[in-house]
């Protein structure tokens, strides 16, 4: 078993949340033009937002954009400076920081919203 | 060989780039500028008749505020366009993502190209109809 | 002090694989080769591993020691910090024998980059000239020895080993930035490739990984951005 | 199986790659056929640099290194030889920079340049920057230079085939047998012309710089069809090998300005001032030749001022100081032997001195040739056809009693070049010839005897008594008494050998077996080594006779030349020293 290092959970987690998002995509597409067909089918959307187990994913979500926008600005760093390239670890463990700070306020923002 | 990946190097890292900074402004818009504050859209472009007609179907059933609401920004035309864009970028980057990971396990010749293939199609279907979804859209037909 | 040492081992290339264990008495200074080239001497001679220089130079020795890719004669007891030590063949690649594993498709892939000197100019009577600048760009690179830690460490090599892989991009990258040579075109069609550089996710394994301390991530960091440009 | 080529190349060392370089050139059909990978050989390890009189950094003529090498070699060197090896450095340096290769540069962008051991100005003025470096890794870029070219022409490589004897036909050579080590099947490599650049037999001693593939297989496979050997007792012991590793700290070291240093001179590490070698070589100091420095640093040993002040030269060591250097130097122009100290011996050159004692290093001695490369069958040169060697497999004889630094990288490019230009002029009109049935029969016995022999000797513990008794009683420095020993010893282990048995009985990859094979090798090259070192009666170069501590140009100017006789007889032989431009003189620096 090789050893699995900060960069390589990055890189897997990167897949992972990127694949939640795309999934998400998919319903999101759907549900506007679910939306868009007049208050009634909008506000069933809406009511299905509400329910702990869709909060529950939209939180998730937060957490799976965080992460992934933030550590793909980083890979866009690291991959067009040098200067980036050098402290690679520093601004790995940065990301990891700045997205779980976010994902926490944002986190209990977002489930205590009506 | 005609297979390449420099562009859509490229392109990914461009469309992730712009999809960090769109993704803020509509997570912001629809989550934080949700609800009264948002009245005030005649600025960017809304015309004040169609925006007083929703607001008067908005006040004839209360219960349905946050639908006028959301419609009215839906509808205005520099919206359309960033929800056009927002929807391009998001397809292709998310999309591309998928491919992408295709080519980093599926090895096989012939499974590669077809799932690749296969990919970008289902973009498409999701792209056309996100894009006709924004496009037609249009509150006054309630 | 004491040690508890498993090794992989395989009969030949077609046969089942389980470990063996041994403990052994060793330094804390001994380097992972000496101390298995005695298991071989004392204990079961049929132990089959690869060795040359024994000191970091040839790449003959490169295998997994304790979950990273390292040379065994480049390890010593203390860098493990552990008193097990497992030692496995290269990931990713045929195993042979035991440790041994078939090298053939990393002098392949080597191949295909072009992996020589591809003048830019005629010879002129005495050397072509360079500044110490326009060859510290590339010297890190020169560094590489190709014992395969660096592709064998990449999770892009292990589930593609159709891709270039780090070793082989290291190779493009020091003949791309020599400043006397003139086979860019060349390469960039091979390096431009779906398995080509763009199956590199800035891991960083193959860094980790690698013996002779280059820094092969930058490296095809600055092969991406070069080839972006250039296309 | 049965491969046919118009010239096999054996070994893929400098040597090797050059010569099978030069020959897919000349559009022939080339193989190389060598025990390891390409790149995995010892060429890679050398550090320092190669010889040549560019003058690019400062004056310097072919004409001096000719000398520097004569001098060097304790005028046992051939002068045609040297002449030739001191002109062609320039153009083979030259033409390696046009293969690529990436020396450091000077800041006019020429090929940079620093002084090395042995090498000066003006026939011993001062010393001269005369090796050009890439950093201290030239070997490694050396190697992967005509590797890369290799690769470019499309040289076939036969890897892992370890080649264990010679097709011979009434002095003619057509081919070579080897044994697959994937398969453990045996090979027969049918040609028109064979090239050995098969390398040396470090690992002869206990204590050496060498890698462990070292074994001396390219001269064992040919003194035992009846080849002669060439000067065998010449062995160089390299000054500073990191202490109890052997592993090489380059010349480099102190042609940047490094310093040995004893126990009395402790005060003085990171000053910059002289230190015992001063004494002993005023002119140069530390940048004398390698078998001065070495018994130099034998000498404090025993005189209890080594750093331990025990006198025993088997444990005690002395100090390398680099430390005045400063962290640019050592980082920039010596990353490689900082790196080892750093990861071997937990020291950091920039700080402390490097603990350092003489490490087997070179064959002055091998498979006699003439200046084509072309192996001589007896002392009065006459050459058996179809048979090519250089490197340090072969005795031209360029290194004479002692090599210089730097002369080694010279002489696998020169010679590789030249034996491929004389190989593809005799390829010409050479023939493929008939062989005889069974060829194979000779190896396949040996290989049958080690699998299924009923003795219970170890090659591991034979080994080591061959390697402790070599190191103690054919080191720096010998008697008759000690190469007596070394040479009973050497031959009870030789029967002792014949009681060897490997125990795995696999095709795939044993290992064992092929140790038990170099293993023989060895002791026959070990064998040679004590018998060649106890007749010559004089100290000449890294040859130092404590009973006979002159040198003697009456009765030894001249090769030495052994031959197999029998089990554990050989017969000697002489060949006059070519001398032309130079005198022997006493030689002092």
């Amino acid at each position: 078993m090789y050893k699995i290092r900060a960069d390589m959970i990055s890189w897997i987690l990167h897949k992972i949340t990127g694949f939640a998002i795309v999934s998400f995509l998919i319903f999101h597409i759907w549900g506007m033009s679910q939306m868009s067909k007049g208050p009634d089918a909008f506000n069933a959307v809406i009511e299905a937002y509400k329910t702990p187990l869709f909060k529950f994913g939209e939180v998730l979500l937060l957490g799976a954009i965080l992460f992934h926008g933030l550590n793909g600005m980083r890979i866009i760093l690291g991959e067009f400076t040098r200067w980036a390239m050098d402290r690679h670890r520093l601004l790995l463990v940065l990301t990891y920081m700045i997205a779980g700070t976010l994902f926490i306020i944002g986190g209990i923002a977002l489930w205590r919203a009506e | 060989m005609s297979s390449r990946g420099s562009k859509g190097w490229l392109l990914q890292r461009i469309s992730g780039a712009l999809l960090f900074i769109t993704l803020g402004v509509h997570f912001y818009i629809y989550h934080y500028f949700m609800g009264p504050g948002m009245w005030g859209f005649e600025s960017i472009g809304y015309g004040a008749n169609d925006l007083e007609t929703l607001r008067l179907m908005a006040e004839s059933d209360p219960t349905q505020a946050r639908f006028y609401a959301l419609a009215s920004l839906f509808a205005a035309p520099v919206w359309k366009v960033f929800d056009i864009l927002f929807i391009t970028l998001g397809c292709y980057h998310g999309f591309y993502g998928i491919v992408a990971n295709i080519e980093d396990m599926v090895t096989h010749p012939t499974w590669r190209p077809v799932l690749s293939w296969l990919t970008y199609f289902a973009a498409f279907i999701l792209w056309v109809m996100g894009v006709v979804t924004v496009i037609s859209f249009n509150p006054q037909l309630f | 002090m004491q040690v508890t040492v498993e090794i992989y081992r395989q009969e030949a290339h077609s046969g089942a694989s389980h470990f063996d264990t041994f403990v052994r008495e060793v330094d804390p200074t001994d380097q992972i080769l000496d101390v298995i080239m005695e298991i071989k001497d004392d204990v079961d001679g049929s132990l089959a591993f690869r060795k040359s220089c024994a000191h970091g130079v040839c790449g003959s020795d490169a295998m997994q020691i304790n979950g990273m890719n390292r040379l065994a004669c480049q390890t010593l007891i203390q860098d493990l910090k552990s008193d097990r030590i497992r030692i496995e063949p290269l990931k990713g690649m045929k195993v042979l024998r035991d440790l041994i594993v078939d090298m053939d498709p990393f002098f392949e892939s080597l191949a295909k980059v072009k992996p020589y000197f591809i003048p830019k100019t005629t010879a002129p009577a005495a050397e072509r000239k360079q500044t110490i600048e326009e060859r510290a760009r590339f010297d890190d690179t020169t560094k590489c020895i190709m014992c395969a830690a660096c592709t064998t460490s990449c999770p892009s090599f292990w589930s593609n080993d159709n891709y270039l892989g780090p070793a082989t991009l290291v190779k493009a990258h020091r003949f791309i930035f020599d400043s006397r040579d003139g086979g860019d075109r060349e390469r960039l069609e091979v390096l431009d490739d779906r398995d080509g550089l763009w199956r590199c996710h800035s891991i960083y394994n193959c860094t980790d990984a690698c013996p002779r301390d280059i820094e092969i991530t930058k490296a095809i960091g600055d092969l991406k951005r070069y080839t972006v440009a250039q296309r | 199986m049965i491969h046919k080529f118009d010239a096999i190349v054996v070994g893929a060392g400098g040597a090797g790659l050059r010569c099978a370089l030069e020959l897919t050139e000349q559009n022939y059909n080339v193989a190389v056929v060598s025990k390891l990978y390409p790149v995995r050989s010892h060429t890679g390890a050398a550090q320092g640099g190669i010889g040549a009189a560019l003058g690019s950094e400062e004056e310097d003529h072919p004409e001096w290194h000719m000398f520097d090498t004569v001098k060097g070699s304790d005028y046992l060197g051939d002068q045609d030889a040297i002449e030739i090896l001191a002109n062609e450095a320039v153009e083979a340096v030259m033409e390696l920079e046009h293969f690529g290769l990436p020396f450091n540069r000077t800041k006019e962008g020429k090929i940079a340049q620093r002084p090395f051991g042995g090498h000066t100005r003006a026939f011993g003025e001062a010393p001269v920057k005369r090796a050009c470096y890439a950093a201290d890794r030239t070997g490694h870029m050396i190697l992967h230079t005509l590797f890369e070219q290799c690769v470019k022409n499309k040289v076939r490589f036969f890897n892992e085939f370890y080649v264990l004897d010679l097709i011979l036909k009434d002095d003619v050579c057509f081919g070579v047998i080897a044994y697959e080590l994937a398969t453990g099947e045996l090979h027969v490599f049918q040609s028109k012309v064979v090239f050995l650049g098969t390398g040396g037999y470090g690992r002869v001693f206990s204590i050496t710089s060498n890698a462990h593939a070292l074994t001396g297989d390219g001269m064992a496979i040919a003194f035992r069809r009846g080849l002669p050997l060439e000067d065998m007792e010449f062995v160089q012991f390299h000054p500073t090998g990191l202490r109890k590793l052997g592993i090489l700290v380059s010349e480099a070291a102190r042609g940047e300005g490094g310093i040995l240093r004893n126990r009395e001179d402790l005060d003085n590490i990171g000053t910059g001032k002289d230190g015992f070698m001063a004494a002993v070589a005023p002119t140069v100091k530390d940048l004398a030749p390698r078998d001065m420095v070495s018994r130099a640093i034998y000498n404090e040993i025993k005189a209890g001022r080594g750093i331990m002040g025990t006198g025993d030269t088997g444990s005690d060591y002395i100090y390398l100081d680099l430390v005045h250097l400063g962290a640019k130097v050592i980082n920039e122009k010596l990353p490689d032997i900082s790196h080892f100290a750093r990861k071997y011996l937990a020291v950091e050159p920039i700080k402390e001195p490097i603990p350092v004692q003489p490490t087997a290093h070179y064959a002055m001695g091998g498979l006699p040739t003439d200046n084509d490369g072309r192996v001589l069958k007896d002392a009065a040169a006459n050459p058996v056809e179809g048979l090519y060697a250089a490197g340090e497999v072969a005795c031209v004889s360029v290194h004479g009693a002692n090599r210089l630094g730097t002369n080694s990288l010279v002489d696998i490019v020169v010679f590789g070049r030249r034996a491929a230009r004389d190989m593809s002029r005799y390829l010409k009109d050479a023939e493929f010839e008939e062989i005889d049935a069974d060829p194979e029969a000779f190896v396949a016995g040996e290989i049958d005897r080690l699998k299924n022999g009923s003795g219970n000797e170890k090659v591991a513990d034979l080994r080591k008594e061959m390697q402790s008794v070599m190191m103690s009683k054919s080191g720096v420095y010998r008697t008759e008494e000690n190469l007596e020993e070394a040479r009973k010893t050497v031959l009870e282990l030789r029967r002792r050998y014949q009681q060897v048995s490997v125990k795995d009985s696999s095709l795939y990859f044993n290992t064992e077996l092929v140790e038990a094979i170099e293993l023989g090798h060895l002791l026959d090259v070990a064998w040679t080594i004590a018998e060649s070192a106890l007749q010559r009666t004089e100290s000449r170069g890294a040859h130092s006779r404590v009973d006979y501590p002159d040198r003697d140009d009456k009765q030894w100017l001249k090769h030495t030349f052994i031959r197999k006789l029998g089990d554990d007889k050989v017969e000697f032989d002489y060949k006059p020293v070519v001398i032309t431009k130079f005198q022997p003189k006493p030689r002092v620096y």
